[in-house]
């Protein structure tokens, strides 16, 4: 695409995620279901079929019971900025990454459902819609309006609540506000985390807590070498939870280290 | 991939991609094209008969395309280049002025055509025998078995050589054309049908058809010739050329029985063909065998 | 002229270059691919109006408070009041579906309310001489509690039995005020109390969890004692003992048991002993354990007497609450029971002892099929949360005492009954408007503050009218007391300890993950399904390497076997758990299984 | 000559089929619920297209007005024409909305915010939607059976008439492309 | 009864007979096409695939049968751009096998999709930078050129080519036909390549990603040089199981070894290249973006092993073995080296797709695997059944092999 003309201002979206305060509770997985209306689950589907946009991981440090200790780590689209993986592999330009807002983009109606942008994704972030989206009769009364569901046979993922993006905009427009500034607003797993362990913001607000949190020391991006340009920063006190920045260890993946 | 669809921009990416592909689709449809506008022009001019002849050629193996003169041999070898059709070939051409001797051999060939006459009466009933097939040497002879005699009226006799007669014997269904239709080198002269084969006998010459001999008269048409100079017979087979051509036919012939499964008898080893091949191979893929013999794909 | 074959080529030739001239097919290629976006199958989003409601969550008893965004009035996503005092804007992913419940799949819409109501009579009638008849409230302190209580002080010896409960009746926990919290196996950060508050006030305490498999309360704390299945008692003796200074003889015993090493429960009798107030909490509410707030100091600081929520004095002549234990068995003809908003679970086996023999009358209002509608002989449907319109008493851990309403958001079917109604119109009183009846009695008195949800603004409840009072509590609001003018110190009921669990050679011990034992959202299955972040009713957790022993793989079926029955599993492999003990999620399949003891075995199918 | 004639008619009929007979089979048309007229609103009601056609508070646009709008001059039957007592009849009495069709509705996957366009862009409404706005009577609307959309949505029919802007994709691209505003998938889908 | 539709002078097996062998062959499709029926009417729910696994066991078949029906463009070029002409006894034959090979990988591609409704979607809004964009337009581009390449067999049907317009038509397609074996080649070339480069270019998958010239990475060149080796020894191969099943010399022993030594020499090239880009990716390319290479194959049952299988045992062991005139000379070697060196291409595609999905990428990832369900393996099925019927009846009407004839002659 070619880029916003140049007196607007672009944002680039992204998050910070305290490893430490989440509680793998899945307030955040429920919460954006709900808003993005991604459907219950097909009786057959399993944690490899499914469909979340946003998913919490539970990892241990690989030591025997009583040593084990586990961490949540919620793991959404990682909303790439560098040579995004999954964009220039779409043969259909259904893909793209918004420069207005550094959202990594998708368009299920653009999909044609090759998969191969799921394959190409190192975080999983991609999902398939295996079956027909289906809820229960009378549960469709609470979709949300924002978004459009998807069909089956297309690919899927987390773009950072443009429902709700929209939204703002729409507020934005309807204040007498210009169109030049980027607008605030919270995606529905950071606002529905208990423990707020989910932060969102502008990257290129130095004032933003990701930006802050960027910085931070004890910040780090899953498989930070690829150089992805990650815009989702996770942040533990814990060395070995830092180290699932780096490729998988083969000694310590051999054995089922998670749920799912 | 078209400018004016949503996400096309005027890069060097796209123009390179969607300019191979067209180019790559206009390529392919020019092709198609071409070979038709060819084939329409082939339908039109009526060269069916000469295509036909020259896709049959192309698939003989290459033993059976060997020129002429490979037979006499004046070559080691060498593949015809004109399809059999000799009379644009300058190599024949170069050959027959070398060899005047062909004079003494070639009754009257060179001699002005105010003699023809005098030649008939000469050779009237003047019969020769090649391994038992009589191929009177007044008579020319096409590689697919028919021969041509040049009448004193100016017309052309055409008929099945002996050796294609034997083959054929009596047939089960003749088609003749209607007299008036035209002839030419090496397209159909008429058809015969003998147990599964369904042969297409080749025309020696160029002509309109202006009579044919039924059942009774062994097979013949007479022919109107287009051009009646020594150069139209050019192609065809005389004198010297005969024996060795025959001999080779011959073996092709045992060798065709005996791959088509018949148990092959001794045949060229100076024992006479029979009048009848076909009847002592009743198990042989007759088919197989004539389109061989008169020269089909 | 005769058309031969030629032609009809000719002409398909010239229909095919045709129609390519015409829009037709490029249309038709254009519209199925458009077909496609919202083929049968796809739903189309209802667009309108987005506004707001307010309510309060009956899903568990932390009621916490509840915006729901609303497209024409119909809420399509639930989110917390951010400025809410007590629930500090937060919901658990329980909390933000709830707006789904009253379309599960499992939905109970209409029931034999006629059938039911006639043989309860008759059945009323049979009462009397040793026979009785009885309500099982699962969330007790409700005004429908009230109510019943009422309704069942009209009869002789009726009994009204409630789960039996420690702390979050009068005794109340105060978070706020606790240095230290020793929870053991209480899921502090996740499900006990109120989620907002605990969170809010978790920056206050340091939280010490003792359990055997590390849960998300564990994950979170700042200690966690991985201790043996059922060896909690032992380690509070051996806390005891420490704190009391007399005897360590329990020490050394303790820490076999537990399998901790001696130093760590000395460093956290030490640690509870330095920062006082320390809360110890307990999954089970186990005297033995609860005792330990003696010696830590939390009695009267971090565990308060909270004041009775006002009542109207008419209401005073009430039947008491009664444990089922202490009710003679098979002296039950007339069970009715109240299961429209989760609550603790009773094993039903324990409730059937007390039934009589000869065909009792149980009656279960629920709103989903499952629970004990399995073996009541009527299952009345209700309406569910966000139709019904319920009180919500404070949850365990608000000090004060507090009244909110959950107000319908959505209609409720015609065919649902009111439980508390229908109780009472056996019973001849009239119930109607008890929950207008309490907000002015409680706007009466003057006392505490009311906030409300729109705009977030408190009010003293003396300047607010009994009318706007009652008509703010059903737009969403909430009222809580003032703290009381003195600090009474609250006596801790001493139950006599569960009798220890019969001896059992099974190989493996059971614990129960996160109990939700009632059908949630259809959406949920994000975390029990679509990624096993949380375990599902179907399936167990094993180590590994005891996988391996028992020949079981991860996600193959199995067959958790105990003495009192089996169910059939989905085994999921999880280090995170020791060897020897299987988890399981407390559902009222698996809480049945394990009523008498909690050993098992697991076998391959 | 003999030879054209099977080719031409082949290629007649079917040009006939695809241009002519097609487009009367892919849509099918429904008539609007009530036989309204702009022009008179125009002038009763009110002069400006936003004074039914309004916006709420949040910048979403009402796009047609509800019933209580019009009951509020229709309370009672204005004039005796047909088409006003049926419409009394048929929805103010019984209180039931008007289910209208919207000629110019987007697909459901189209995030298309009308604020931003007419308040912040100031872009006329006529710019699109044409002289619907001093139409005399409705017309039928038209729907493609297939993929369900307004025939408005592309460049034809009443609209073409009277505007150029076209309402499909690419109509939205174009016009961001020139004004260099972003034209990413997700600025107009939802 | 069909005599008249078979070739002059060629044996044919009588009808019945062929029906026999036919039948076996439809049924098989037929199930296959149930399969693949249920996948588009219930969707790739049916399929083993998932999100981890996005591609499958069709993905697999799609480059495998490439690589093998390379034989029809490469064969095509080395005839008529670099005449050499003792290969006209097999094109036929070769052109039939690229055009059952394109063709059912594309018709599995279409089952694959999750909305084919939309697949023409990749030609009005190409993105370019797009492997799969260029597989896509390439494979149906090179379908349509192996179609028309198909039709001059069909229309020298004895019987067809007593139509005058027929005979003349391919007459004079056939005199044009190096046109299209050109513009064959120029697509194959490209698809072979993005086919490879599919899988180089995923940044996000280091046992997959290689570094490369200009857009494309080192396994779009492997990938083109692989599949010409191994095109001749599967025209080879399949050409000696025609001449055993039918029971026939179909051409000359001069063209096994002819095309023997054609894949030898491309093969070696092939396993050298291989080396140094293997060596290359273990020593920068992978350990630069994070994956130390030696961990990709503590992943059993993917040791070191499927690697040395691929290059040494079915990559240069065949490669020496056609290389080597004595062992060319002797049918059996000949033979088994060609479909050694089908087999080793088959398993570097493998590799490819299947292993590189397998491994985890991020810490916390598990190993997986993967197994077809019955509806995956019944459209593979369906894919082979439908090869074979068609190559079965281009063989019995069609003169796939033009010396077949006068082969008969000789052998007596």
């Amino acid at each position: 695409m070619i880029g916003p003309n140049k007196n607007i201002r672009a944002a680039r979206y992204g998050m910070t995620i305290d490893v430490d305060r989440c509680s793998g509770c899945g307030a955040c997985m429920v919460a954006c279901a709900v808003e993005n209306n991604v459907p219950p689950a097909n009786p057959k589907a399993t944690d490899r079929t499914g469909l979340t946009w946003i998913r919490v991981y539970k990892i241990d440090n690989g030591l025997p019971y009583p040593e084990t200790r586990s961490a949540f780590v919620p793991v959404l689209c990682q909303h790439c900025g560098n040579e995004t993986p999954c964009v220039h592999v779409c043969p259909q330009q259904a893909v793209e990454v918004d420069p207005a807002t550094g959202v990594v983009g998708e368009m299920p109606q653009r999909c044609l459902g090759c998969r191969y942008c799921v394959a190409a994704c190192p975080y999983h972030a991609r999902y398939f819609n295996w079956w027909d989206p289906k809820w229960p009769a009378g549960m469709e009364k609470t979709l949300n309006p924002d978004v459009t569901p998807r069909m089956r046979g297309v690919v899927e993922k987390c773009n950072f609540c443009h429902g709700r993006w929209h939204a703002a905009k729409q507020q934005a427009a309807a204040d007498g506000k210009p169109d030049t500034e980027p607008v605030e607003y919270t995606p529905a797993c950071a606002e529905a985390c208990p423990t707020k362990a989910i932060r969102f913001g502008d990257l290129n607000d130095p004032a933003s807590e990701p930006a802050q949190a960027a910085k931070n020391g004890e910040s780090f991006r899953l498989l930070e070498k690829l150089d992805t340009g990650s815009k989702i920063y996770y942040r533990s006190k814990r060395e070995w939870v830092r180290q699932i920045a780096n490729a998988p260890h083969p000694a310590a993946s051999g054995k089922e280290s998670f749920h799912g | 991939m078209l400018p004016w669809n949503y996400g096309f921009q005027w890069n060097a990416g796209h123009i390179i991609f969607l300019g191979a592909f067209y180019a790559v689709l206009a390529t392919v449809a020019a092709t198609l094209l071409r070979a038709g506008i060819r084939s329409r022009r082939d339908l039109r001019t009526r060269k069916v008969e000469h295509i036909r002849w020259h896709s049959d050629f192309h698939d003989l193996p290459a033993q059976d395309r060997v020129c002429r003169h490979v037979l006499t041999g004046e070559f080691k070898s060498r593949e015809c280049p004109h399809a059999f059709d000799c009379r644009e070939c300058e190599t024949h051409a170069k050959l027959i002025e070398r060899r005047p001797v062909a004079e003494e051999e070639i009754f009257g060939l060179v001699f002005p055509v105010s003699r023809v006459e005098v030649l008939a009466e000469v050779q009237a009933g003047d019969e020769e025998e090649f391994f038992g097939l009589s191929f009177p040497l007044n008579r020319m002879y096409h590689r697919g078995h028919t021969w041509a005699q040049r009448e004193s009226d100016g017309t052309v006799t055409v008929g099945l050589d002996d050796l294609a007669s034997r083959l054929i014997a009596t047939p089960d269904a003749v088609t003749l054309p209607a007299p008036g239709s035209l002839l030419e080198v090496n397209g159909t002269a008429f058809h015969v049908r003998k147990r599964d084969a369904d042969v297409r006998v080749l025309s020696p010459v160029d002509g309109e058809v202006i009579e044919t001999g039924g059942a009774g008269q062994g097979w013949y048409l007479r022919v109107r010739p287009t051009a009646n100079d020594e150069r139209a017979f050019r192609h065809l087979l005389r004198g010297a050329e005969i024996r060795p051509w025959l001999m080779r036919e011959l073996e092709r012939l045992q060798l065709t029985l005996s791959a088509e499964g018949a148990a092959a008898p001794a045949l060229a080893d100076g024992g006479l063909p029979v009048a009848d091949i076909s009847a002592s191979y009743p198990k042989a893929d007759w088919d197989a065998v004539c389109g061989e013999m008169f020269l089909e794909g | 002229m005769k058309s031969t074959r030629r032609d009809l080529f000719k002409f398909t030739g010239g229909a095919a270059v045709g129609a390519l001239l015409s829009p037709a097919p490029w249309r038709l290629v254009t519209d199925t691919a458009l077909w496609s976006e919202t083929w049968p199958g796809v739903p189309r989003p209802a667009t309108g109006e987005i506004g707001a409601k307010y309510t309060n969550c009956s899903m568990c008893p932390a009621g916490c408070a509840v915006r729901a965004r609303t497209v024409n009035g119909q809420p399509v996503a639930l989110m917390g009041v951010a400025e809410h005092p007590f629930s500090h804007g937060v919901l658990c992913p329980f909390g933000l579906a709830g707006h789904h419940l009253p379309y599960h799949p499992a939905r109970l819409k209409q029931g034999p309310v006629a059938e039911a109501k006639a043989a309860a009579m008759e059945a009323l009638a049979k009462c009397g001489k040793g026979e009785r008849a009885a309500v099982l409230d699962l969330r007790p302190g409700r005004t429908a509690s009230w109510t019943y209580r009422r309704a069942l002080a009209q009869w002789t010896d009726a009994a009204y039995l409630a789960p039996p409960r420690t702390l979050g009746g009068v005794v109340a926990v105060n978070l706020a005020a606790a240095k230290i919290v020793l929870s053991f196996g209480a899921p502090v950060l996740d499900g006990w109390g109120t989620l907002g508050n605990a969170i809010a006030a978790r920056d206050g305490f340091r939280l010490i969890q003792a359990e055997t498999v590390e849960s998300r309360t564990a994950v979170l704390a700042d200690v966690w004692l991985p201790i043996r299945p059922g060896s909690e008692v032992a380690l509070a003796r051996a806390i005891a003992g420490l704190l009391r200074k007399e005897d360590n003889s329990s020490l050394q015993a303790a820490a076999s048991q537990t399998g901790l090493r001696e130093e760590q429960i000395v460093e956290v009798a030490r640690e509870l002993a330095a920062n006082r107030p320390a809360l110890v909490l307990d999954s089970q509410e186990r005297s033995e354990i609860l005792a330990l707030n003696q010696l830590t100091g939390s009695l009267g600081r971090a565990i308060v007497t909270r004041r009775e929520t006002p009542v109207p004095d008419s209401w005073k002549k009430a039947a008491a609450e009664t444990e089922l234990d202490a009710v003679a068995d098979r002296s039950i003809r007339l069970l009715l029971i109240d299961e429209s908003v989760p609550g603790a679970y009773v094993p039903w086996s324990a409730i059937e002892r007390k039934l009589v023999a000869d065909n009792p009358v149980v009656v279960a209002f629920a709103w989903s099929r499952g629970g004990y509608g399995r073996h009541a002989r009527f299952v009345l449907p209700t309406a569910v949360y966000p139709e019904g319109v319920d009180d919500i008493p404070p949850a365990v851990d608000s000090p004060l005492a507090m009244f909110r309403l959950s107000n319908a958001l959505v209609p409720a079917p015609a065919g649902v009954v009111n439980p508390a109604e229908f109780v009472a119109g056996l019973a001849g009183i009239s119930a109607s408007d008890a929950l207008r009846e309490r907000s002015d009695a409680i706007a009466k008195t003057g006392r505490g503050t009311l906030f409300t949800y729109a705009d977030a603004k408190s009010a003293r409840a003396k300047d607010v009218k009994p009318d706007d009072f009652w008509k703010a509590l059903n737009q969403g609001a909430c009222w809580m007391d003032d703290p009381p003018p003195r600090t009474e110190i609250p006596k801790l009921a001493s139950r006599r300890a569960t009798a220890p669990a019969a001896a059992d050679d099974l190989p493996f011990a059971v614990v129960m993950a996160d109990a939700y034992a009632l059908p949630c959202s259809p959406i949920l299955s994000k975390v029990y399904q679509e990624s096993n972040l949380r375990l599902a009713a179907n399936r167990a957790a094993l180590h590994p390497s005891a996988a391996g022993d028992c020949g079981v793989k991860d996600g193959c079926r199995a067959m958790i076997e105990t003495r009192s029955g089996k169910l059939e599993v989905l085994v999921t492999l999880d280090a995170a758990v020791p060897k020897g003990v299987v988890q399981l999620a407390a559902a009222a399949s698996t809480l049945e299984l394990f009523a008498s003891s909690a050993r098992a075995k697991v076998v391959r199918i | 000559m003999r030879g054209v004639f099977p080719f031409a008619a082949g290629l007649a009929i079917m040009l006939a089929a695809g241009w002519v007979g097609f487009p009367y089979a892919i849509y099918k048309s429904r008539p609007q619920p009530v036989d309204f007229s702009h022009k008179v609103h125009a002038d009763k009601a009110g002069a400006k297209c936003e004074d039914c056609h309004a916006f709420r508070a949040d910048g979403t646009f009402a796009g047609e007005p509800t019933l209580d709008k019009c009951s509020s001059c229709h309370a009672a039957a204005m004039g005796s024409t047909l088409a006003e007592k049926n419409f009394i009849d048929r929805y103010v009495t019984p209180g039931r909305e008007p289910e209208w069709e919207s000629y110019a509705r987007q697909p459901d996957n189209v995030f298309f915010s009308h604020i931003a366009h007419v308040k912040r862009a100031k872009i006329a409404c006529e710019t699109c939607h044409g002289n619907h706005g001093s139409s005399d009577r409705p017309r039928a609307y038209q729907e493609d059976r297939l993929s369900g959309y307004s025939r408005d949505i592309w460049q034809v029919g009443e609209r073409a008439k009277t505007t150029r802007a076209s309402m499909t994709m690419n109509g939205c691209v174009d016009c961001h492309r020139q004004q260099g505003l972003s034209q990413s998938c997700l600025d107009c889908h939802k | 009864m069909d005599k008249e539709f078979i070739a002059r002078g060629v044996k044919r097996c009588s009808t019945g007979k062929f029906l026999l062998w036919i039948v076996p062959w439809a049924a098989l499709l037929a199930f296959g096409l149930y399969a693949a029926a249920l996948v588009l009417v219930k969707g790739l729910n049916q399929t083993n695939m998932d999100n981890r696994f996005a591609f499958g066991l069709w993905i697999f078949l799609d480059l495998t049968v490439i690589a093998l029906g390379a034989g029809a463009f490469f064969t095509g070029f080395l005839l008529y751009i670099l005449k050499i002409g003792e290969l006209r006894a097999v094109i036929n034959s070769a052109v039939v096998i690229g055009l059952v090979c394109y063709s059912g990988a594309v018709c599995v591609l279409a089952v694959d999709v999750g909305q084919p409704l939309r697949a023409w979607f990749t030609f009005w809004y190409p993105n370019v930078h797009s492997m799969l964009t260029e597989v896509t337009f390439c494979i149906s581009c090179y379908l349509t050129v192996l179609a028309i390449e198909y039709v001059p067999i069909v229309l020298k049907n004895r019987k067809l080519r007593e139509v005058p317009s027929f005979l003349v038509f391919e007459f004079e397609l056939h005199k044009l036909i190096y046109v299209l074996a050109g513009v064959g080649t120029f697509l194959s070339f490209f698809h072979q390549g993005s086919l490879g480069g599919l899988y180089g270019v995923l940044r996000g998958r280091p046992f997959a990603f290689r570094e490369g010239l200009a857009v494309w990475p080192s396994t779009f060149f492997l990938f083109i040089l692989s599949a010409a080796a191994v095109g001749p020894s599967f025209v080879l191969l399949t050409t000696w199981l025609v001449e055993k099943i039918s029971r026939k010399k179909l051409v000359k022993p001069e063209v096994f070894g002819l095309l023997g030594r054609i894949s030898g020499l491309l093969l070696s090239v092939y396993v050298i290249a291989k080396t140094v880009d293997t060596l290359i990716w273990i020593n920068r390319t992978s350990p630069e973006s994070g994956f130390p290479a030696a961990q990709y194959y503590s992943w059993q049952p993917f040791g070191t092993w499927i690697l040395f299988a691929e290059i040494g045992l079915l990559g240069l062991v065949p490669a020496l073995m056609l290389l080597s005139p004595k062992l060319r000379a002797h049918t059996g070697w000949l033979v088994a080296a060609a479909a050694m060196a089908c087999c080793g291409v088959a398993l570097n595609r493998f590799v490819m797709t299947v292993q590189t999905l397998a491994l985890p990428t991020l810490a916390f990832d598990r190993y997986l695997s993967y197994f077809p369900s019955w509806q995956e393996v019944g459209t593979f099925l369906a894919v082979v059944a439908f090869g074979v019927l068609v190559y079965s009846v281009s063989f019995r009407y069609f003169q796939l092999f033009p010396s077949e004839r006068e082969l008969k002659m000789q052998v007596k």
